[in-house]
């Protein structure tokens, strides 16, 4: 299999779905010949023309708005948002038109539309520029959100976002667009809404998607040094969610951690426990929820600050191997 | 919508025309005096926004369209999807909840749409259609189709962002989108006096690079000309065209307004200028016979009451398939 | 004590801090003469004239922002949204900028500013006229959320909010507004933060706010003639949120209950349930979670739907009923 | 800020003005290129937006202002701060994430405010500052106090919603604010002659009824002179203007930027048109001795060199902290 970067699998996915539906385009800020603030679009203008890799104003809202139109009659846009903190802008058109539209209307149009872009914190660009929004849109209804840690999910899940007839927040991390990884030759496409168990162990579940699932790995071999054994799972989608892997996994370790970059408070932790909380893994639970989130504060632009507000390897393995100790020890 | 072209009552149009423009007006007041009676009676819940007072500018605008256009629609929706040639027992059925409404009744008032027919929807957002109806037209423009979209608008929706994006959207890429206001003098009480600096609301297109013509929205002919020549610039590669149409609401902003913030007198001067009074005229000073225009005045009172009928004998929608509703697993975009 | 509406408590609140704060001023689009859609700003502009109280073009990121920049040079604005869903047209300047400037620029400015309006289903105003979207801010570090459900509750956390030099956001519900309750005569304010026990009970804790504290309440007193003791805590503010009395509660009943009419998914009743499972409540927990929440979908518009959207009294009773007596009777 | 009499070099422009002119835009440049060097040489991470060949435009601008009056920033915003005599130490050491930085480290290039100077705030969302700066402006109107507010912003952000709200609400309010656009050609990459349908900028604002100029954005006295009327008339109660400045930025958008989107002739071209230069021409033939000019020079070179020192030594902030400083408890606006 060949290897690729996330960025570049993310533009394979934009690239094929191009070449083989006449539909499908591509418009957003930059995204021409400056190739986008992350070049992931770079030689798509060249290869497709300025009509279908179009360079729009600095209108959020607009041009979001201008997706949703496209697509209601017979297009199937692509819209970048330059980071995703910007789609804050473009929130009406997001939650009140897109996501709504199917629903509210009675079941009669659908809004196939894709919004993506990149989301997270590490590389010093502060409050406005760093947030991880997830939580929002997984809260809406009509819209589906999709956040990949790797190149062959980037590409998979991008193509089927594409191809899906409903909205999809599709939010890439900027700090994964360097990643590489080896990537199938297929364009089939992944199907949203199942998580990969990425690592298998008996002492507790780690729950986690996009870049933390890195992270997470990372502090579960330092401490299978140790002698733990952790079970982490990749969301990859938050909707659809595969609650049911998650719970079957909870029912085997007994204990569940939930590992994301957003902001703890009111994150999307909270629903992920809530939802094994009420289910059958309930019974088995033998510890208390542990979660390992970004800050309850606005991202910082310092490098220690920033550090501190992200969850790091480091913070992430001496969280879990002080609560491990505490729970699986004294139980 | 095709103009025949024999016996121009005004300029281009024919009477033929205008006579089904006055059918249209009346349908579109009947309906809505309908509705205003269905609150009044508490028989319909949420909220609702007349059109009445404004029938010439929706008749006029989409008068001037061919079919496969489209528009976008406000949530003082109803006469646009009635000029449309909307089936007003589905939009009666939607107001009243029901299963048969154009949205199985999960719209209402304000959420009424029929792309069959190219309306891609009211809003119950202010502004909230204006950027859609960019990106219709894009479509449009990418898939080599000369159609021509609409995009329906108030006066006080103009000082949205949304409308501004749009706008710039559309100018700069030329796009074939007719912004029609529909300037009635108020947002909801805000008055175009206090909420603009500028005298005519058309002077706002200019920041854009749009032309813009400014229109007696009372009078069907003027809206239908001012609209044919919109549409006929954005069809044929012009780009945007923002028109002003200057009219009035007799009723309240929604279901409740004690109409503070205008006078008596205000209300009596417009409704001297009613539009379709003033239709009337024109076509008896054109020969037209009154005993056709009161069988036309009747016929479309009985279709509102059947309407009424129809929607009060349907069925409530099951709220047992609502968590299914959310979703489509089916592409409706026609691929 | 003298009784009144919770509009009326809500319009007293703001007209005893606009007499008492020269610096207090409201605006917000139809307000003056019209008096607000609501009718909460009525008579407020022959009082106050129209400098301060302020009717706005339709412009929510507009007036949001004025309110911003005004709280920046010495005013306390208060902003209505007509309906609170129209803070969708102006996020950008309620999450980029005022909950973030504070911490952003290094605790030099402060945003003392409330936004307040609508929330809530129950009018038939469909999808964009009735949603429920605390969830989003109380994810947002930076700002304070208040949902009163009763009319002293409205007026005194309104007064504190208003002094608050942080920005609040200030969630009415639409079917309160005509709510009659005693207000007490002091004008103190209550701090933001604080929740209360409205009913005492042994057999489950119901964690609940604003609308849906009186429909919990009622479900709770039909099922008290059924033997089931429960007890309600109306949180009245979500960001801070008063968690100790949560837990407390919980570890006395042992099972814990979040109902809200936002919907289910990625609502606050996940970071409750969350807070819960992560705190020493956990080993006293005897049940699985209960969520009684919003359908996961946009509100719909015909009565019967937008009736099974929102928990009603019926579906709350039948919703507890079922899970006490599979929880209780069979541990 | 207050402008002296005598020895008038341009206009109303003294001599002394000029100079100290001279230096604000030399310590601009130089703060930036210092900047540069850091982000080229990894000493700093995130990003950045230098304002060098800009220079004039926050420097006229901000010279026109008196003391007590406010501005809001940009992303684009070291040379705004530096204009209101902001100190560049703590400049230096936010950028370099430090405790002793106008924020402690928290904000970064994008997010340095200095209120007690004035600057209520640069933005990392474009078109953010504009309805704040309008804000600050009716508080000032409701205070009775006769301040003036400037709103900068670049080209690319007078196509977001915002500019379009908040130039309508400083307008029907008439309110003191200066509306000053840095049209630097391109948003990031986006070229004014793509992303507007019309020829000037200023242009624009005729849709909302708010007076425009456009000023040569490199000659310090033009947009001197056309700040100082556009102040005036603010502050007078004669409501907005719009500035619209012609200028160009030497160096890419941000840290990252490869310039596919404009020629070298371009940029050559513009170079050649340098506001410092122009400046020091200026100064020259008007008598002013060319070892002056250059001591300031030096004495700049030193003043950021310090700076930076300063920075490099200055502690890191304390993550501990980090969650305690998301809330205030004080009230800061002085009541
Ligand atoms: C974003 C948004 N803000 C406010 C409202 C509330 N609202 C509904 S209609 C209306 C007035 C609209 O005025 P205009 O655009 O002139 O249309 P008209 O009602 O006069 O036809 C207002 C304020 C809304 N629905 N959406
Ligand atoms: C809302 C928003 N959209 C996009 C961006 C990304 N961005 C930052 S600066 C910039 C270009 C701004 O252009 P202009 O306003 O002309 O200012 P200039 O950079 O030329 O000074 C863009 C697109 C942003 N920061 N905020
Ligand atoms: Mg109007
Ligand atoms: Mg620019």
């Amino acid at each position: 299999m060949p290897e690729m970067t996330y960025a570049a699998a993310i533009r394979s996915a934009i690239e094929w779905e191009m070449e083989h539906d006449p539909r499908v385009f591509i418009m957003g800020e930059d995204i021409g010949v400056y190739g986008g603030a992350f070049g992931i679009t770079l030689g798509l203008v060249e290869k497709f023309g300025k009509d279908r890799v179009r360079d729009t104003p600095i209108a959020e809202e607009g041009i979001v708005g201008a997706g949703i139109g496209s697509a209601l009659v017979g297009m199937k846009p692509i819209v970048e948002m330059q980071f995703s903190d910007f789609i804050v802008n473009a929130m009406d058109q997001v939650v009140n038109q897109a996501a709504k539209i199917h629903f509210m209307f009675g079941g009669r149009m659908t809004v196939p539309l894709v919004i993506r872009g990149p989301a997270g914190a590490g590389t010093g660009a502060a409050a406005q520029h760093s947030q991880s929004l997830e939580a929002w849109f997984h809260h809406i209804p009509g819209l589906k959100v999709v956040m990949p840690a790797f190149p062959d999910d980037a590409r998979g899940l991008l193509l089927s976002a594409i191809r899906d007839p409903n909205p999809v927040i599709f939010f890439e991390h900027k700090l994964l667009y360097k990643t590489v990884g080896e990537v199938p030759d297929s364009y089939e496409g992944i199907p949203l809404g199942s998580g990969v168990i990425r690592r298998h162990g008996s002492h507790a579940t780690i729950i986690t998607y996009s870049l933390m699932v890195h992270r997470t790995l990372e502090a579960a071999e330092r401490l299978a040094a140790k002698g733990w054994d952790l079970e982490v799972i990749d969301l990859r989608s938050l909707v659809p969610m595969d609650i049911d892997l998650v719970v079957e996994s909870v029912k085997r370790t007994g204990r569940l951690v939930v590992c994301h970059e957003a902001v703890g408070r009111g994150g999307v932790g909270g629903e992920i426990a809530a939802r094994v909380m009420e289910s059958e893994a309930f019974d088995y639970l033998d510890a208390p929820l542990l979660r390992i989130t970004g800050l309850n504060t606005p991202v910082p632009y310092s490098p220690p600050l920033e550090e501190a507000f992200m969850p790091s390897v480091d913070r992430i393995a001496q969280t879990l191997e002080t609560w491990l100790e505490c729970e699986v020890v004294t139980q | 919508m095709n103009r025949a072209t024999e016996q121009a009552i005004s300029k281009d149009a024919t009477l033929e025309e205008a006579i089904r423009w006055f059918r249209t007006m009346l349908t579109i007041r009947r309906f809505d005096e309908t509705i205003d009676e269905l609150f009044a009676s508490g028989k319909v819940h949420g909220t609702t926004h007349l059109y009445i007072g404004e029938e010439a500018v929706a008749t006029g605008i989409i008068g001037a369209l061919d079919s496969g256009d489209v528009i976008t629609s406000t949530h003082r929706g109803h006469g646009h999807n009635i000029a449309l040639g909307g089936d007003v027992r589905a939009m009666m059925a939607e107001l009243l909840g029901r299963e048969t409404g154009y949205c199985r009744g999960y719209g209402g008032s304000m959420h009424i749409a029929d792309q069959s027919l190219g309306n891609l929807g009211a809003n119950g957002i202010v502004g909230g259609g204006l950027p859609i109806a960019v990106g219709a037209a894009l479509g449009f423009v990418m898939q080599k189709q000369p159609k021509v979209v609409v995009a329906f608008s108030g006066d006080g929706a103009l000082n949205e962002g949304a409308f501004h994006e749009a706008a710039n959207l559309a100018a700069i890429w030329r796009l074939p989108v007719v912004f029609v206001v529909e300037n009635n003098l108020y947002g909801m009480s805000g008055s175009v006096k206090e909420m603009f600096a500028i005298g005519h609301l058309a002077e706002r297109a200019s920041g854009y690079g749009i032309p813009a013509t400014m229109v007696d929205g009372n009078d069907v002919f003027s809206v239908w000309e001012a609209g044919s020549q919109a549409v006929q610039v954005a069809r044929s590669g012009g780009g945007p065209t923002l028109i002003e149409a200057m009219t009035y609401r007799y009723k309240g902003h929604s279901k409740s307004d004690a109409n503070r913030y205008r006078s008596r007198e205000e209300i009596r001067d417009w409704r001297k200028r009613d539009p379709i009074t003033h239709l009337e005229q024109h076509l008896s000073s054109h020969g037209v016979d009154h005993t056709m225009l009161n069988e036309i005045r009747d016929e479309v009172v009985q279709v509102i009451a059947d309407a009424l009928k129809y929607a009060e004998e349907s069925p409530w929608p099951n709220p047992e398939i609502l968590e299914d509703s959310v979703y489509t697993r089916e592409d409706k975009t026609g691929a």
